[in-house]
């Protein structure tokens, strides 16, 4: 009897041991979301909640859901918050609406760091150069000359107690040209629990995601409420990843959508460290005539109701449905869809506040940026515009126009630092009030500054990208909002941050092929010019001996070799 | 260093003696070589293959899918409908609804034209365009299909094939995922007028009061090349290729390449000026054709009017082509080509947006400045100025000639105070007064526009009040000797003649660097005649040479060529007609000229005006 | 009974041992001394047209992989990005030939430069040690003085250069000189260097430092062609020589007897149409006797990681 | 007399007119983007910037928009704020008078030099006297000329209608010129110290303007540095002007709160970071130059535009004024960022060289070449930057014809002024033909 007393009690300890060393939590969710003009939307978060302050991370204590390597190069680099994401292709923001969270092309990199970093700009660069290494992606080529801190646009995401929160500890870059592949998403998942064996993360392979239209990324580390009253913190890693596929261009021309079909596998195993797995697909849509079914059919739909704005979810937990396929032995799970009549295009009407930004002129000398941000809503709308140039496009700021219809109108806040040759870009930023139902347009005129031709990149005239400006604000009307029911509880509206295009400028190019001659060429003048003035200088005039000889061409030939 | 503070060399050294004594000579040999190596550049001996310099284009080496889609059929039958039911207009709303249909996002846009002459007069017009966005790149390229939108079978034949096949192109391409740039479907209405506002629009220029060319709702990145449909009917004989732009500026040479070499491999005939190229074997055969498409070429480019509506994006640095499909029945009546259907043109513009899109840089190599003798043939700029080159330096010559005999003289006459030099600096301020005057010349139209009611209470149309006022104003210039600062003495006659010709050699050799052919011809033309009556010291043996003069005002040379082309054109009739009918046309034409220079910036009537008719009224006040 | 039991056992052991001693013995000289295996593999070209030589060094990568080499001592440059270019039919992957047999680019490729991080001066940093500081160790080539090192180079090459990106060059001589700076650094035991490009014989020409065989793909004057393009995406997708390479590396495998020499027989001018050509002058041992896993594997006793201190662990 | 004002005053109407004209009309934007006209130190658009930026209250020479002193950003600044809409206006005046100053100043230094001259001449066989005094009628229609020229030249019209801030400077240079002419050598230093303080390379101004006043107390005697008197008196000036210079600067200093706008005025003057093209002959060159090598090119350009001063200063003893004049060549052509105003300023003065244009050879050549390149390139910028058809080795070519045009300008005036020293000196030596012998230059 003791001896069976002693044997569980053996095979207990472990799981008792398991129990106190979970400090941290994991789930895993995937939204698939129906977008206007039929692709859809796929959004996946996993979530790593570590029950530790960020500020005070004890790692040496093993847990084994939060990965380690974040958390040392947390506690290395002394960051207090950290959103780091890689996109590629456009959101298409007047058909799409907004995303749960907006990336542009391209690497951008946004850290607040924690008030007593003795070193911020090192650690800076320690976190560049670290990511680089971590995500293989190339982000040591931020430097001084791409960072700027933002004064108004980045709110942070997460909580700071005793608002502890200083915009000059907020660093900000992005690199519109870095591309995502393969050799990112690796190593992204292999900070999962699961890593890409199981769990919804074993849908993510290479080859399928990136046969898309958009994708993007993401890895947010920020700390958040561990209790109601808030007076501590835990921190919170969440990795997600949003896909937009065309369904016709894989169903041959049909409007349809299957797991299987978008991540060429099935589920199969679910991830035993999830404490939830949930798929969520937005059922909104079936009130129009675009409606489809679903099947399995979901076990439960829920009907989230944000701020007045309804959306209803079908629900699957995975754990269960694969627990459920395999008590009737099939090892996979699948949902498919099919629209219930043949799929009809209608006119989307856009978001009720869209940005776009493109260049004006042309030439290769002069231009002009302008970016036209429209509110089709009946009430004035606040938002906070961010730009930054980069230093060799030239900002003339008194060349700077606000105008909404055709009205000049004076901005609320206005900051500018101007850009310094190699070493700072220029940075606009400003809060402004547009009015109902307007169609605001900013204008600025540049000049474009002539490089080294050992400055310019291997493709030069490519040109060079100018990263995406940034609109923030506070959104009074959510219909175009995408709307994860996981976050509905939180009451407080959020904060909307849409992106404008990527600008590709190309740059005036010297001939590369020509550095000796130029400066054999220009050398060669000034000789012209110091030999002469020597010789006035030095010498003086007297009258030349007659020279007979160099009458016949013999002679004359002679002399010339003589003399040089 | 001897060089600048040595007084006695360059003195009496060999040139400088040549150039005193044997001018005429010299440059009656320049001129006749330039002659032989114009002659010889011709021939297949000289003239060089063209060959791909960009490595990225990848001509021809990727599948083309693009088959006969029964989409393309139905659309072009649709369209055949509803451009008949509403004749004269741009089905505008119908083109959104089909881009739309396929998936695309139709924009219409909408301009208005202020005719600048004349009584006030409103043009309205609307573009239709679409933009595919490149389904996995970030959209800041875009390349441009084009078409013009002619429903009524006027003059130039309806262009809706194209307009059928550029949709269903965009249906195939939308299904595609191996875009990198965004392309964009334009259809144009009112012709140049559409593209130019398009253009406008796309770049956002400053706005000026003739064109309003509106906004664009949707752009997408820089253009990086074009190319403009012209296909009239639904089985094509031959595939024309046009480049000629405006005031003759000429696409990169590469993407002309692509487009024939992709034609050949799809099997349509590739031509240029109406000929294709010839695989002949007989030297003199072969070189003749090279000749003829040369000239034709030259001549299309000296008119600086663009040949296609491509003519009108080089401006902006994007290199465009058009390709125009010719029918059978057009085509056949030269020699009969194998037809090829519509789908195979669409084919082979599949293949020339493959290779566009494999581009990463903007053109950067080939050549910019060639002449072509035929499709797989170019001359380079390197081989076109040498007989130029040649053509006018005796304008030097001979300008440095008149310098050296001055100073010689000079040296002779042994007192210092030198008139003859002195009288060089004193011809400067009549070259610069020509000049105002020409500017004066140019700035007339404006001037009677703004005082329009002046010829409007004689019911005159604007055309024929600046026609006669410019002529007019050029026979007020050239007969009434105040305005000719007549010169008093030897000397400043000579110092007149030696700015005269540095100033039309300056203006030529720039023109020569825009426009080739235009440079060329009017060098031909202008310099034995200047040449002469520069050197004939007799004044009265001078005054015989006032009519060819005559004949070379920038007017007269216009009225000539018309002549000459209508002769050829309809040789039945007697001459009087000729003359009278090509006086007409000569009007017509200048108005197009003012016209093209107010919308969409030819400068050749300010160049005639303003830079070459000063250099002409200056060698005619010197004789 | 018992002690007779230990008796034999023990003979046995010692008789084993000395036989061991034996065959040590009689294979010292051709047994390198090295303990580890590193690559390094660069596609100095950027541009979509060059498709060929990312696939030509992924062809490389893959193998080297295979046979067991682990990713963090696989240094990877490469200067476009192929796999995910817009210009690609099929997004993620890369195909060395036109029957998309194989995903060279796999599902766990780990890429260390790319883009315009693939410069010469990264590069010669990379080989003499010489990085800047608060670079992370993917980035860094870790060897010394016993480890073999296994060079790959391909792009557009001529006599006496290599071009990177289209836009700069490594001549011959900077890369012998960047060796050197290795051997006395003593950041190798033995290298391994082969050049896919045309002229490819002239980069190995300048090499004065000990054991080092290169091997190039073409002789001076000659051209290294492609092997054949796939029309599906218009582009050629490999080079002669690395494809015939391939296709002999498939045959070995980690254990197995295959030697250098028979490397050294691959691709013959039939094939290839551009001659092979070997230096091994520089190199010690002879090269039949060498087992390919000298380069091209990994040694088994050293391939589990050493423990991870922090900073490896934050950066792989 | 009386003509010849109601003449001057014609000229000036007009002049004015057409600058009123131009920076009003439409081609004002023009003619204010080329490149030639203003460039990164002198474009009234940067002006506007550091103003704009000031008014934001951020500091201009945090940027690297704004090149200028502290001293004229407060006063463009006082002109933008009181005079904006007059500012045009404000501008064509100074240009006009500049014109004035100019043609004064040559009337008065004609008159100087021909003084100077007499005892020299009167040593001389009165024929050659003849052939070499400068003639009484000729001095007032050279300074006539010289207004003309500068009221007509394209150049100082396009100067003053981009608005550029040269138009300022020159103005300053021609006061400088108009000052020394009437021996105010106080004021005269003092406008050179200015000059300094603002772009850095008028301090060789300070040689000729010494010498000149020196001159005129020795009364026109050629005096030596040797003497102890006319040495102290050139030591004390140039301390005092390095003084003043020193005062400006500790203003600015005290204005701005620190020496920050020495990096980007002085350090961006010397250190040349920025390669928009413009006519000089740096550009180009440090923009293909080899990252190594760039320190020691920059050193040897920068020496070499001050070094001939002094070689300068000792040849041209005789004749400060025309050691003005190759000074403002010198700066043109060796400045790192010149515009095309520092050219009008010295070809409006060369018709008051007329005497010297007999012993001249190259004057058709220079012409040509200045006339063709301010054609040519226009013509190249457009097809390189709008068009994309050319490249950069275009206009940089015709930027090299342009500078090896000034250099022999500048060689060919110098030698014709030293032969005419030659005759001066020791009378015009005639062959047996009665022609004028050739002159040559020897070591000895």
């Amino acid at each position: 009897m003791t001896l069976i007393y002693f044997l569980t009690f053996i095979v207990l300890l472990p799981c008792v041991h398991l129990d106190e060393a979970v400090k941290d939590d994991y789930s895993e969710s995937l939204l698939i979301k129906p977008l206007p003009d039929g692709m859809i939307y796929n959004h996946f978060q996993f979530k790593t909640i570590l029950h530790q302050d960020i500020e005070y991370l004890h790692l040496e204590n093993h847990f084994d859901r939060f990965p380690l390597a974040i958390g040392n190069f947390i506690s290395k680099n002394l960051i207090k918050e950290l959103t780091f994401s890689l996109g590629r292709g456009h959101w298409k923001l007047n058909t799409w609406g907004y995303p749960l969270r907006y990336q542009p092309n391209g690497a951008e990199l946004w850290v607040t760091l924690q008030n007593f970093n003795p070193n911020p700009w090192k650690s800076w660069k320690d976190i560049t150069s670290t990511l680089s290494g971590l995500f293989c992606a190339s982000l040591n080529f931020i430097d001084k000359a791409a960072t700027t801190k933002p004064k108004f646009s980045l709110k942070p995401d997460g909580i700071f107690i005793n608002d502890s929160y200083r915009p000059d500890n907020v660093f900000y870059a992005s690199l519109a040209h870095e591309a995502v592949c393969t050799e990112n998403l690796t190593p992204w998942k292999k900070l999962l629990p699961c890593f890409s064996k199981a769990g919804l993360a074993s849908l993510l392979n290479a080859v399928q995601i990136f046969n898309s239209n958009y994708f993007a990324l993401s890895l947010d580390v920020k700390s958040i409420c561990r209790n109601p009253s808030c007076n501590e913190t835990s921190t919170e890693i969440t990795q997600s990843v949003q896909v937009v596929f065309n369904p016709p261009a894989m169903f041959e021309g049909k409007h349809r959508w299957s797991i299987v079909k978008f991540f060429g596998t099935s589920l199969k195993e679910e991830c035993k460290l999830a404490s939830s797995s949930k798929i969520y697909v937005e059922t909104t849509v079936n009130d129009t005539d675009n409606s489809y079914n679903l099947s399995p059919l979901p076990e439960t739909s829920i009907e989230s109701d944000f701020q007045g704005e309804k959306r209803r979810f079908a629900v699957y937990d995975v754990k269960k449905m694969i627990e459920h396929n395999r008590n009737n032995n099939v090892n996979k799970f699948n949902i498919y869809s099919m629209y219930q009549k043949e799929y009809i295009y209608k006119k989307v009407n856009p978001p009720y506040i869209t940005a776009h930004r493109y260049i004006t002129g042309y030439g290769v000398y002069l231009g002009g940026i302008t970016c036209r941000i429209t509110n089709s809503l009946t009430k004035a709308q606040n938002v906070t515009y961010l730009d930054v140039i980069p230093w060799y496009l030239r900002i003339y700021i008194h060349t700077l126009s606000i105008t909404s219809n055709n009205v000049e109108i004076k901005p609320s806040k206005l900051y500018h630092k101007p850009g310094k040759d190699r070493a700072q870009p220029h940075h606009i930023e400003i809060i402004l009030e547009l009015p109902p139902l307007s169609d605001t347009i900013i204008t600025y005129d540049f000049e474009r500054a002539f490089l080294k031709w050992t400055e310019f990149p291997p493709d030069a005239n490519h040109g060079v990208y100018v990263g995406a400006a940034t609109l923030t604000f506070q959104p009074t009307n959510f219909q175009n909002l995408t709307i994860h029911p996981e976050h509905t509880e939180s009451l407080d509206p959020p904060t909307i941050k849409i992106k404008t295009e990527n600008l590709l400028v190309s740059l005036p190019t010297p001939d590369f092929s020509m550095p000796y001659n130029v400066i054999c060429l220009v050398s060669t003048v000034i000789t012209l010019a110091f030999g002469p003035i020597h010789n006035l200088t030095t010498k003086r005039a007297r009258i030349a001996i007659q020279s007979k000889e160099g009458s016949n061409l013999k002679d004359r030939i002679f002399k010339f070799f003589k003399r040089s | 260093m001897g060089l600048l503070t040595d007084d006695k060399s360059s003195e009496e050294s060999g040139i400088v003696k040549l150039l005193r004594n044997h001018a005429n000579k010299v440059s009656f040999l320049c001129f006749t070589s330039a002659i032989i190596v114009a002659a010889a550049l011709v021939t297949e001996n000289y003239v060089d293959t063209t060959y791909f310099s960009d490595n990225a284009l990848l001509p021809g080496l990727v599948n083309r899918e693009f088959t006969n889609q029964p989409y393309l059929k139905d659309v072009l039958t649709r369209l055949r409908k509803v451009a008949k039911s509403r004749p004269n207009e741009l089905v505008a709303d119908w083109l959104v609804n089909e881009f739309n249909s396929i998936g695309l996002h139709g924009y219409e846009h909408n301009f208005t034209l202020h005719y600048p002459f004349g009584k006030e007069q409103v043009i309205k017009g609307n573009n239709v365009y679409a933009i595919l966005r490149a389904s996995r790149a970030q959209s800041t390229e875009a390349l441009v299909i084009s078409s013009p939108y002619r429903a009524s079978n006027n003059v130039y034949g309806q262009t809706l094939p194209g307009i059928a096949l550029m949709l269903s192109l965009a249906k195939y391409f939308s299904s595609k995922n191996y875009l990198a740039k965004d392309l964009i479907f334009l259809v144009c209405d009112k012709e140049y007028i559409g593209f130019q506002a398009w253009l406008d629009a796309y770049h956002e220029v400053d706005r000026s009061s003739v064109l309003d060319y509106g906004y664009l709702e949707a752009k997408s990145g820089p253009i990086q090349a074009a190319v403009n449909l012209q296909v009239y009917e639904e089985d094509i004989a031959r595939l024309e290729v046009k480049i000629e732009g405006l005031n003759g500026q000429l696409p990169n040479l590469d993407l002309f390449n692509v487009a024939v070499e992709l034609a050949t491999r799809e099997s349509i005939t590739p031509t240029f000026h109406g000929k294709s190229h010839p695989f002949s074997a007989d030297f003199y055969e072969v070189s003749k054709d090279y000749a003829l498409t040369t000239a034709s070429m030259m001549i299309s480019q000296a008119k600086t009017i663009p040949t296609g509506a491509h003519g009108l994006f080089h401006k902006y640095a994007i290199q465009a082509i058009t390709l125009e499909g010719i029918g059978k029945v057009a085509a056949n009546q030269r020699k009969d080509y194998l037809s090829a259907p519509l789908f195979q043109v669409g084919r082979v513009i599949e293949g020339i947006f493959r290779s566009l899109n494999n581009l990463l840089e903007r053109f950067n190599r080939s050549y910019w400045f060639y002449l072509l003798p035929s499709t797989r043939r170019y001359i380079s700029i390197g081989y076109y100025m040498i007989p130029f080159g040649l053509m006018a330096l005796p304008l030097l010559f001979k300008a440095l000639n008149i310098y050296l005999t001055m100073k010689k003289v000079d040296q002779d006459k042994s007192e210092q105070d030198s008139t003859q030099v002195e009288s060089l600096w004193n011809a400067l301020p009549f070259n610069f007064y020509c000049h105002v005057l020409g500017f004066l010349i140019a700035s007339l139209p404006a001037l009677i526009q703004r005082y329009s009611w002046l010829y409007h209470d004689y019911n005159l149309k604007f055309k024929d009040t600046i026609y006669y006022t410019l002529i007019s104003t050029s026979l007020l210039l050239m007969f009434n000797p105040i305005f000719r600062w007549k010169q008093k003495s030897e000397e400043q006659l000579k110092a007149r003649q030696c700015v005269a010709l540095i100033n039309l050699a300056l203006i030529l050799s720039c023109l020569s660097l825009l426009n080739i052919s235009l440079a060329l011809f009017l060098t031909v033309l202008i310099v034995p005649v200047t040449y002469l009556c520069v050197s004939i010291s007799n004044s009265i043996l001078r005054k015989l040479l006032a009519p060819f003069i005559l004949l070379l005002h920038p007017l007269s040379i216009g009225y000539l060529c018309i002549l000459v082309v209508s002769f050829l054109v309809h040789h039945e009739t007697d001459p009087m007609v000729h003359l009278a009918r090509s006086a007409e046309s000569h009007k017509s034409y200048l108005l197009k000229y003012l016209e093209d220079w107010y919308i969409h910036g030819n400068w050749t009537f300010f160049f005639g005006s303003a830079l070459f008719f000063p250099a002409w009224f200056q060698i005619w006040s010197i004789i | 009974m018992f002690s007779l039991i230990c008796l034999i056992v023990c003979f046995s052991s010692i008789s084993r041992c000395y036989g061991s001693n034996v065959d040590k013995v009689d294979n010292f000289f051709s047994k390198s001394k090295h303990t580890n295996n590193w690559a390094v593999l660069v596609c100095s070209s950027r541009y979509w047209f060059n498709y060929r030589h990312v696939a030509n060094v992924l062809s490389i990568y893959r193998s080297v992989k295979r046979l067991g080499i682990p990713d963090s001592r696989i240094i990877l440059m490469l200067a476009d990005d192929m796999a995910c270019n817009p210009r690609n039919t099929r997004p993620g992957t890369v195909f060395n030939n036109a029957h998309h047999q194989l995903n060279v680019y796999g599902d766990d490729v780990e890429v260390d430069y790319r883009g315009y991080e693939v410069t010469v001066k990264n590069f010669i940093r990379l080989l003499t040690g010489r990085v800047e500081d608060g670079t992370p160790r993917s980035k860094q080539l870790l060897t010394d003085e016993s480890s073999n090192i296994l060079i790959y180079l391909t792009g557009h090459g001529g006599d006496g250069f290599l071009k990177f990106q289209d836009s700069e060059e490594i001549t011959s001589v900077e890369l012998a000189d960047a060796f050197e700076q290795m051997w006395q650094k003593q950041r190798y035991n033995e290298i391994l260097l082969i050049t896919e490009t045309c002229q490819a014989e002239s980069m190995a020409q300048q090499l004065y430092s000990p054991n080092i065989i290169g091997i190039g793909s073409s002789k001076i004057g000659e051209d290294s062609l492609s092997h054949h393009g796939d029309p599906t995406i218009g582009v050629y997708v490999i080079d002669r020589y690395t494809y015939y390479a391939l296709e002999f590396l498939e045959t070995v495998h980690s254990n197995s007897s295959k030697t250098l020499s028979s490397f050294l027989e691959v691709c013959p001018k039939k094939y290839c149409i551009s001659t092979v050509t070997v230096r091994k002058d520089l190199f010690h041992r002879d090269p039949a006797q060498v087992p390919l896993t000298d380069f091209f594997g990994s040694v088994p006793k050293v391939n589990l990681m050493p423990t991870p201190k922090d900073e490896d662990l934050v950066t792989w | 007399m009386m003509c010849t004002i109601i003449k001057a005053s014609f000229l000036l109407a007009f002049g004015f007119i057409i600058r009123m004209f131009l920076i009003t009309s439409s081609y004002q934007k023009m003619i204010a983007d080329r490149v030639e006209v203003s460039t990164p130190v002198n474009s009234w658009r940067r002006a506007v910037e550091g103003v704009t930026l000031m008014k934001l209250n951020i500091s201009p020479y945090e940027g690297d928009t704004f090149h200028e002193v502290p001293l004229f950003l407060q006063f463009y600044h006082f002109l933008l704020t009181n005079f904006e809409q007059w500012i045009p206006l404000i501008f064509a005046i100074i240009d006009i008078l500049t014109g004035l100053c100019l043609s004064l100043a040559s009337y008065n230094q004609l008159k100087t030099i021909k003084r100077w001259e007499k005892i020299r001449l009167s040593k001389l066989p009165s024929s050659d006297a003849k052939k070499l005094e400068i003639p009484e009628k000729s001095i007032a229609q050279l300074s006539f000329r010289v207004l003309a020229i500068y009221l007509f030249l394209p150049y100082s019209i396009m100067a003053c209608t981009a608005q550029t801030t040269s138009v300022l400077i020159n103005f300053l240079v021609s006061l400088t010129m108009l000052f020394i002419s009437f021996g105010w050598r106080v004021i005269a230093c003092s406008l050179v110290a200015l000059l300094t303080y603002h772009s850095f390379y008028p301090i060789l101004l300070i040689f000729p303007v010494l010498m000149v006043s020196e001159k005129t107390n020795q009364k026109g005697k050629s005096f030596t540095y040797a003497s102890k008197s006319s040495c102290f008196s050139l030591i004390s000036c140039s301390i005092a002007t390095l003084l003043l210079i020193s005062i400006l600067v500790m203003i600015s200093k005290s204005i701005t709160g620190s020496y920050d706008f020495f990096s980007s005025t002085y350090y961006f003057l010397l250190s040349v970071p920025d390669f928009t093209p413009n006519i000089g002959l740096f550009w180009y060159f440090f923009a293909e130059m080899f990252d190594q090598f760039r320190e020691f090119f920059l050193w040897t350009f920068q020496i070499n535009s001050f070094v001939y001063s002094i070689p300068l200063s000792l040849t041209l003893k005789n004749n400060p004024n025309f050691f003005f004049l190759i000074t403002l060549i010198l700066l043109s052509l060796f400045k790192p960022y010149p515009s095309v105003s520092d050219l009008a300023i010295y070809l409006a003065l060369l018709p008051q060289w007329t005497h010297l244009f007999t012993y001249m050879k190259q004057g058709l050549l220079v012409a040509c070449v200045f006339i063709s390149c301010s054609v040519l390139a226009p013509l190249m910028w457009h097809m390189w930057i709008i068009l994309g058809t050319a490249n950069s080795n275009y206009y940089f070519g015709v930027t090299l014809a342009y500078n090896v045009g000034q250099i022999f300008l500048i060689t060919d005036l110098l030698f014709a002024y030293l032969k005419r020293e030659f005759y001066l000196s020791n009378g015009i030596k005639v062959d047996d033909k009665d022609k004028p012998l050739k002159l040559e230059l020897s070591a000895e």
